[in-house]
């Protein structure tokens, strides 16, 4: 496995470089994986990309590198320190970089001489391809998808070069996933939920959700989804409510800040029992924070945000093909149920690509109301004794489809009793019962000799799977992992089961004040016996969870 | 010319209040236009106002306290065999729902707004709107409002809506007119309806508007928008009712790419191949 | 003690007739208690007061009644059969409802002889007074301050008719109250504020937060406090903590569904560390819910309102007295940490009315920032080992004042270090640390041979209180309370020393889902073992409790 | 004239940029006023605009993306000694902040909003703003923007505005001049200021402006409301830069009571004994 980081300022062009060598890696066979580290700026400041790939699949990132391409003299500095010894620098010969460690290429020079500045990026890739030992077979092909036809021939050119100008050092290991996808986990959960079904998708750009509005709006036309930007969170939301109110299956989606301005409405879908969707792509908070990083510390407030109280489902994402089955589900849970479902995601997972098998859509069904054709009268709330009412849509037969924000009567309208109340509360807050039944146990990692339980939930579920890994080999004690992706309700079976012969229990969360920790003993009095919290705004990786586990003192 | 009666039904309104007339003036214009009840979908958000779909057979949407319209136009966006009609207060679509007042008349989605102004805050007892006079005393406003009154009509055309009126509820047979107008019109259409609040608005009353309003002659041009704008000034001895400004404008419907063929998008059918053919270019 | 219910159509005059007649029981020495049952609208429908009054102090309401004043055949018809065996009728003589029970006047009849409808409610109030064997002494002062001096002498002569058409049938037991106050929750709140120094208030009307807004309103030329409505709750919070920022004591008040707009903005106060008071007077939800009644559903949701961790208080009104004293210790709580301070009460503290002993302005001290003189560079987010850094206000030296919803320096000026943002996390997350030394422990109720507890928070005290009197008389087993007002963060010192002992541990709480429960649970790992949990918009009573104690099966 | 000077602080802004102009115009003209430092608060929501006030030495206070002005006119409420001035985007402050637009112009508070209109959403990387043109296309309006845009200068007149102006980053001595009679005017002023985003705007770039940008002249009654009115629907091959309108208008530190006096309200004292007089009031 190898893992190399690629930085420079914003605007050097280190995101394009590197999706096309990614694509290139993965086309020869490895599963990569490749996380972005982004400041908030659109010019300047520093950025890098770390891109690791190997024969083997593999979870998520890792901080020690192989090797160091920097567009910037700010990458060396700010990143030698994480390079193994045998590690290579490559950068442009203007900088005054040294050691025998490194590999300077005259890119700007020889780029510009080309004729154009912005291929130095396809040098470096060429350079890059030399020095893993793999051939140029795919270049043609991905760098066609990728940049304009008028440049394709000069990128070629340019790769070529680099990768003359450079020596091999590592072998070509191959794998067998060149055929699989290498996509975000924005990607995939917009793709998931147009195999759901999405007609309207309403949002407000904020980051770091902004890239499923813009994946829709690239398919709109072609696949029959309206993506409207609204004024507000506030206007997307009731939009989100208002098109699935009238039988377009809706999304929104935001990061934190947007979220709070939803909440009311997230009430109204409770209240009013239509299906909607609200996907959070968590970054470090509070308030703007650091907006280009990830954090995973909306799950308290995703719980419980709103006054009143009313049934909802919360699922966090554990990673990229999560974020594809999950938002299907998320749809199905949210029309069977009649309920707001949130889609908790971060920014780790939301901006990193990984290699994943292509989905099987065969498995994408997604609940479909009944319609209730009635000459009489139509009962959109009807107290059947059962949570779920009969779903109709206004325009499609002879009963008049009511939806109200006030307590109001099986037919919709206000009500001001207090049998009636409670009986729609009840009715209500019954599909809480009703969603217990469905819900997916954390998913377990390891073995059955266990002493220690790592508990995580969502993005983390990588890291700490490696993590598990290398704790199993580094120590005699052995270490296992529950990892949550349905966090509300709360799932508390298998884990009841797992604690018992736990000695400890420590949860992994990137937050500060250990969400899921709180979340589980509220609903089951289990206590973890420590904690490892991350609230830089990176994301934790395995070898960091396991140098943190040892030193906690076992 | 009605094809189906709609019904209505007991209101928790103060009698005398000039809500009833719209009730009654909705109901006319609705069945004279022709409307089947079940294809009529009536949006509101919270206020006395906003209680109207209550009291009226057809589909709807009564939601959260100025946000009437991001609703009203998304369902129209999934639905557009639905006739639209948002029926609410002046705070909730001026005040609360500010927002979305401007930026969906540049949306310019095919529904239309009724705005029962009474030029006060009804529901919670009293407190100035956006509309309120300057100077209209009240509990919270102790010493008179001190804020430039919105003017909704002068807004709503400098926002670029295609149909502003101004109607009466104490005259419905000419409320009834510019209802079916405003509901005819494709396109975002606003009408704000001068409507008296019997107990909490004892300024602007039914004699005070009764005395003030007056009809827009035939000489008047509703299609230049500067003669609009300066009509729409126009609020205080004398009050201009009618259509202020008229201009055709494409909808949302007939310029987004996929709504533009007028098949309802809850009934356009989604190629089963196409997430494959999407997952193939991330390969 | 006394309990009779006034009742009538919205519009009727009942609310009149209330605080008046209400007035006169107090100044004949009764202590009273009141509180209203409102539709949600302005004329019509049904609307009734309960008054309790006695010589002796009271926390809450009833529902067993000694008399029924109708305005309407409705209000027979709805609460007779609370009425005791030996309880009164009191009605106009058009009504169609019989029984020897029954006091019918003529009083429509009579109001319009003498001139003006309106003075029906004044004839009751002369019948009323004469069936408790009171006196007119006070007539006259209390409807001088309570009618325009036009009306004065025509409402006099109703009383007097009124007292004179009916006979006596309770002895005035009188009581030393005549020198207290009458006030609601929300005024008693309005008052705290003032005394804590408010200087700028702004919301949107939202019942049942509206009427601190028109209390504050009608003093604020005098006062000197800036009463601003706005446009919305987002302008509402957002202007509260610009004008704290620049100096002055600010507030603002709203109802669950305002504050569901405000979240985002309570993020801002905790991260720009702005001290920042919101009340949310809470009723039934979800969305617009009953909103003219009462519940306490907001708890979950305001401890972890919006995205991201920051420190925040939450504290809940117990009763008149704490609305008072407990407002302007969230002025000094926010003050002192630089923390926005969530004040939950209800519509039923908000809207009831009790009598208090004068309050003590000698303990209204709310702590003063030192003001920093600098003439060097002024660190707002000093990293000075402590939680708090001295504030400055702008423009009142040379130091720059910032604010920054990003995470910043200790300048206040946008950061990306990894480094930075965890020790301002940490600075500011600490404060929570420093608050659970202040925190108020939840009042116990009852002695100590107790063997079940009840536990309850905010509003629901009185009621307890009264059960526990109840329970202590009826049966032989020992019941005490702890009823908790600071509940975020949450005093766990006396829970835990009191439960020891408990064998049943019962939470009683106005919402559905037993939300001081969780919350105990998910700080102590204390489960109550049953539960008693209303949630049709009427506020439990005393002996509601005691019922379903003691149905609950011991 | 200049009493104290500011100082600026490196910037995280692209090279080229359009708000560089508007940076150094904001201090020229500060100072040209002969404003201390220590008593002018910024006030910004969120976005590339709004990062103005980190880069000027003043108070500032950088809040929540929309939500700039009901922040700063409490601050000018709290203590009118401060100068208050707002940078923001438009998107910020015409899209997320559209509410507080409205409604803070019929407030009046004395204080000035320079609007950085680069008709795009610059620090989320391109998409349409409210002022985008008709057309332009992003990578969320793929097939272009089918709004109509927002007119600010239009709405501010619609609303009750008292100073509207339009300038441009790439002419600095114009934008100082606006500025300073922005500044000066007593109420809420309003300056949407033309500003390239030479990264994600490639419609409205420099030179599209420069190209159709012009001053107006001494003839132009920027005083008269319809003349003003039909000047700001001014937005095609020919831009109009200067003062569009302008009228004396009662600000709202003249109309509120508590503050009419003039003593910033922190400077204000309590009387000690109200309290006990107002809890007299409930025996
Ligand atoms: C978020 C929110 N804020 C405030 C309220 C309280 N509220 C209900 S109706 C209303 C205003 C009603 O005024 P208007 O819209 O003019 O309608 P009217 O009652 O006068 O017809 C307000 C402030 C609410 N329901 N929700
Ligand atoms: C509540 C919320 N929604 C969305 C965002 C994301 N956001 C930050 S800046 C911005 C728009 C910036 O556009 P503009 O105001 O025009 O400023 P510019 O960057 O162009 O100067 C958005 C949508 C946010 N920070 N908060
Ligand atoms: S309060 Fe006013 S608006 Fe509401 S029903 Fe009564 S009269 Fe009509
Ligand atoms: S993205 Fe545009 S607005 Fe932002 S700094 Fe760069 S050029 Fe300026
Ligand atoms: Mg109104
Ligand atoms: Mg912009």
């Amino acid at each position: 496995m190898y893992n190399i980081l690629i930085g420079g300022a914003a605007g050097q062009g280190v995101d394009t470089t590197c999706s096309i060598l990614e694509k290139l890696l993965k086309q020869s066979g490895y599963h990569v994986f490749s996380v972005k580290d982004l400041m908030s700026r659109v010019r300047g400041g520093h950025n890098f990309t770390l891109i690791r790939f190997g024969s083997e699949a593999m979870a998520s990132h890792s901080y020690i590198l192989d090797g160091i391409v920097a567009f910037n003299q700010e990458t060396v500095e700010l990143h030698r320190h994480e390079l193994k010894p045998d590690g290579f620098i490559l950068c442009d010969s203007q900088l005054s970089v040294e050691g025998k460690d490194v590999i300077k290429i005259d890119m700007n020079a020889i780029a510009k001489k080309l004729g154009n500045p912005k291929v130095a990026g396809s040098i470096l890739i060429g350079a890059i391809l030399k020095i893993f030992g793999e051939t140029l077979d795919h270049s043609r092909t991905v760098f066609a998808g990728a940049v304009k036809p008028e440049y394709l021939a000069i990128n070629l050119q340019a790769v070529e070069i680099g990768y003359d100008s450079t020596a091999k050092q590592h072998a070509h290991n191959g794998g067998a996933y060149g055929a699989w996808m290498l996509l975000t986990g924005n990607q995939a959960l917009a793709l998931g939920a147009m195999a759901a079904g999405l007609k309207f998708y309403s949002a407000y750009p904020m980051s770091p959700s902004t890239s499923i509005m813009e994946y829709l709006a690239g398919k709109m036309t072609e696949a029959g989804i309206v993506v409207e930007q609204a004024e507000d969170e506030i206007a997307a939301i009731n939009m989100a409510i208002g098109a699935s109110f009238a039988g377009a299956r809706a999304m929104t989606g935001t990061s934190g800040g947007g979220f709070c301005l939803m909440v009311e409405a997230l009430g109204l879908s409770g209240m009013a029992e239509i299906p909607m969707v609200v996907a959070d792509i968590q970054r470090p908070g509070p308030v703007t924070g650091l907006p280009t990083r990830t954090e995973q510390s909306d799950l308290n407030f995703a719980i419980s945000a709103a006054h009143g109280e009313f049934p909802r489902m919360v699922i966090a994402l554990k990673n990229h093909a999560d974020a594809f089955y999950q938002t299907i589900r998320a749809f199905h849970m949210a029309e069977k149920y009649q309920i707001p479902v949130i889609i908790l995601s971060d920014q780790y997972l939301a901006d990193s690509s990984a290699t994943v098998e292509p989905f099987d859509v065969r498995n994408s069904q997604v609940y479909r109301a009944n319609d209730v054709l009635t000459d009489g009268e139509y009962l959109r709330y009807r107290l059947n004794g059962e949570a779920v009412s009969p779903r109709l849509l206004p325009g499609t037969s002879k009963g008049f489809v009511s939806a109200d924000s006030d307590e109001h009567d099986e037919r919709g309208r206000i009500i001001e009793s207090a049998e009636m109340r409670v009986q729609m509360m009840d009715k209500r807050l019954s599909k809480l019962k009703k969603l217990e039944a469905e819900l997916k146990e954390p998913e377990f990692i390891g073995d059955d000799s266990y002493d220690t339980l790592l508990i995580g939930w969502g993005s983390t579920y990588g890291p700490i799977k490696e993590a598990i890994t290398i704790l199993n080999h580094q120590t005699i004690h052995h270490f296992s992992a529950l990892v949550f992706g349905d966090v509300y309700p709360l799932p508390v079976k298998r884990l009841n089961e797992k604690v018992v012969q736990a000695k400890q229990i420590i949860n992994v969360e990137q937050n500060a004040t250990g969400q899921i920790a709180k979340l589980i003993r509220e609903q089951t009095g289990i206590m973890c016996t420590s904690s490892i919290l991350k609230y830089d705004g990176r994301q934790i990786s395995g070898e960091q969870i396991a140098a943190q586990v040892l030193k906690g003192g076992e | 010319m009605s094809s189906e009666e709609f019904c209505t039904y007991e209101t928790a309104w103060c009698p005398g209040c000039g809500n009833f007339n719209i009730l009654k003036c909705l109901k006319q214009s609705l069945e004279e236009l022709g409307k089947d009840p079940h294809e009529v979908l009536l949006v509101a958000g919270i206020g006395q106002a906003a209680k109207t779909p209550q009291y009226l057979s057809a589909n709807s949407f009564c939601g959260l306290h100025g946000r009437a319209l991001p609703a009203a136009i998304a369902a129209k966006i999934a639905n557009q065999k639905l006739t639209v009609v948002v029926n609410s207060g002046e705070g909730d679509s001026y005040g609360e729902g500010g927002n979305h007042f401007i930026h969906n008349i540049r949306r310019n989605v095919d529904i239309t707004h009724f705005v029962h102004d009474n030029q006060i805050y009804g529901l919670t007892k009293g407190q100035a709107s956006p509309t309120s006079n300057e100077g209209t005393v009240t509990d919270v406003q102790t010493e008179g409002s001190i804020n430039t009154p919105f003017n909704p009509l002068l807004i709503a055309i400098a926002a670029g809506a295609g149909f502003v009126a101004r109607a009466f509820s104490g005259n419905p047979e000419h409320l009834v007119s510019i209802m079916k107008q405003a509901i005819l019109y494709k396109g975002y259409s606003l009408v704000d309806i001068l409507q008296p609040c019997i107990s909490f608005n004892k300024v602007n009353t039914f004699s005070y508007y009764k005395n003030r309003v007056y009809k827009l002659d035939d000489a008047y041009n509703s299609y230049d928008k500067i003669t609009a704008m300066e009509k729409a000034m126009e609020f205080g001895d004398h009050i201009p009712l009618g259509v202020i400004y008229q201009e055709e404008k494409r909808s949302f419907h007939e310029k987004n790419k996929v709504l533009a063929s007028g098949v309802p998008l809850v009934d356009q059918q989604q190629e089963g191949s196409l997430i494959e053919k999407y997952m193939q270019e991330f390969i």
